[in-house]
């Protein structure tokens, strides 16, 4: 009886592809977001010389610990500044794809 | 992009990819120009809040990337796309 | 009748997944070129020393506008260039793949 | 991430879709420290093995690095992922 | 019959989508090897100063094929040492994606 | 690669992916040159056609690069892939 009660739309057990779709999405960001987070902070924090970096101790330095936690905290700043900023130039989201397809 | 070889439902998957890969355009955009201007700007780590020198910098950074993005697709869009692709061997 | 008169082939309404694969590669080649462009004039016009620049304005200058034309006149130049060297060359496409799987 | 908004089937489906995403990022966590730690360390190309130094210069390279990781992971964290998407525009 | 005898788990003409995955999951492994590979071998052997290089010839000079073939033998250890390590450190895997979703 | 394990359709699925990943790899070979050998060559901005010393060098590039992986292809080829797979903990 469940098509003439409930329906697909309401169907409490359908899985919505649009719905995963954005979950997907979501998740990737986050992982692209954090990926970026340990790339930026390892160039600030870890090897701000990479030529003369040759790794002489795999231990985290108590040095590089503290400018880890502050490199996180600016990056997380950062990706609220420049998520503002793109709203308020607006239209932002044509800059990237702009080229007529 | 000539889409015109394609009949009507095949044009309609094409939209739906394209309005999906126009999403995910726009978030590697944004994390891009996050790590981008993140790693022009941020440069002190005595202290965990960003300086107002770096603040005006990412603004800065955003907005000229912006601009910068906005007048290459202009040339881009002038060179005609199938031109590009009559190239790859 | 449909099975008698048309068939699968010729069904003007069916969608043929070769072609939507190829309109995609496309698509993503697109994509591709047009970041590419966008970050190595990036690096040619706007930081050419990314050290020293700190963004001390959000404008492009007129020198960074005019750079940014004439460098996305040269990229499209080497796209040809690139294709037309490769196609010169052969046998390109087994040099990306060439370790036998 | 939040996913309280799915239902059963739905959050199956993410479910598998984590799990598969799980074991790419560490592939591409195991490749990218190849690489990062091949450069960083290989710099005698005078013979095909590898030196003492860069030997120990590879591993210390591979601890450091994760443990560089785990420490940005527990800050990313605190972070709330909710408070990171708000800003998405 | 074959619902009697055999049934879906034994079917030799059945495609099993998890051994599809990992196949598919080797194979892009093996690809990002090589091109890591590629790339850094790359940047050993024939720039070690980009700034400087123009590319006044077309082939590979005696030198760089050398400096080719020991750098490829050095990122195969390094890979396996890579390995090695990672396997030591134990949980590795979590720290790539400990930030709990 | 050992496809031994796979029955028949598994295979001929994977002959599939393999087709459609070296179009692919094959287009990332082509804007990767493209970007590489721009940015290794591309230095006069003054005019919009390329020089004649930025042409050579453009070409030379792309000769020396498809050389150098094919050298490295035959020493990775050599190196047993499964003896690169055993060592993913």
């Amino acid at each position: 009886m469940s098509f003439i009660f409930g329906g697909k739309q309401q169907n409490p057990n359908a899985v919505d592809p649009a719905k995963i779709e954005m979950a997907v999405a979501e998740l990737d960001m986050i992982t692209d977001v954090f990926n970026r987070l340990v790339s930026s902070c390892y160039s600030k924090c870890i090897q701000p010389n990479p030529m003369s970096h040759r790794y002489v101790e795999g231990d985290l330095l108590k040095g590089e610990g503290v400018c880890i936690d502050r490199c996180s905290a600016k990056f997380f700043e950062v990706n609220k500044l420049v998520g503002e900023r793109m709203q308020t130039m607006g239209g932002a989201a044509q800059a990237g794809g702009s080229f007529g397809h | 992009m000539d889409f015109s070889q394609l009949n009507g439902p095949e044009q309609a998957q094409m939209t739906a990819v394209i309005e999906k890969k126009q999403m995910q355009d726009f978030m590697k955009l944004y994390t891009g120009l996050v790590e981008r201007c993140f790693n022009a700007c941020a440069q002190d780590f005595t202290s965990k809040a960003l300086t107002t020198n770096e603040t005006t910098c990412v603004q800065n950074c955003v907005d000229k990337f912006l601009k910068h993005s906005e007048r290459v697709g202009a040339r881009f869009g002038e060179y005609n796309a199938v031109c590009l692709m009559y190239y790859i061997p």
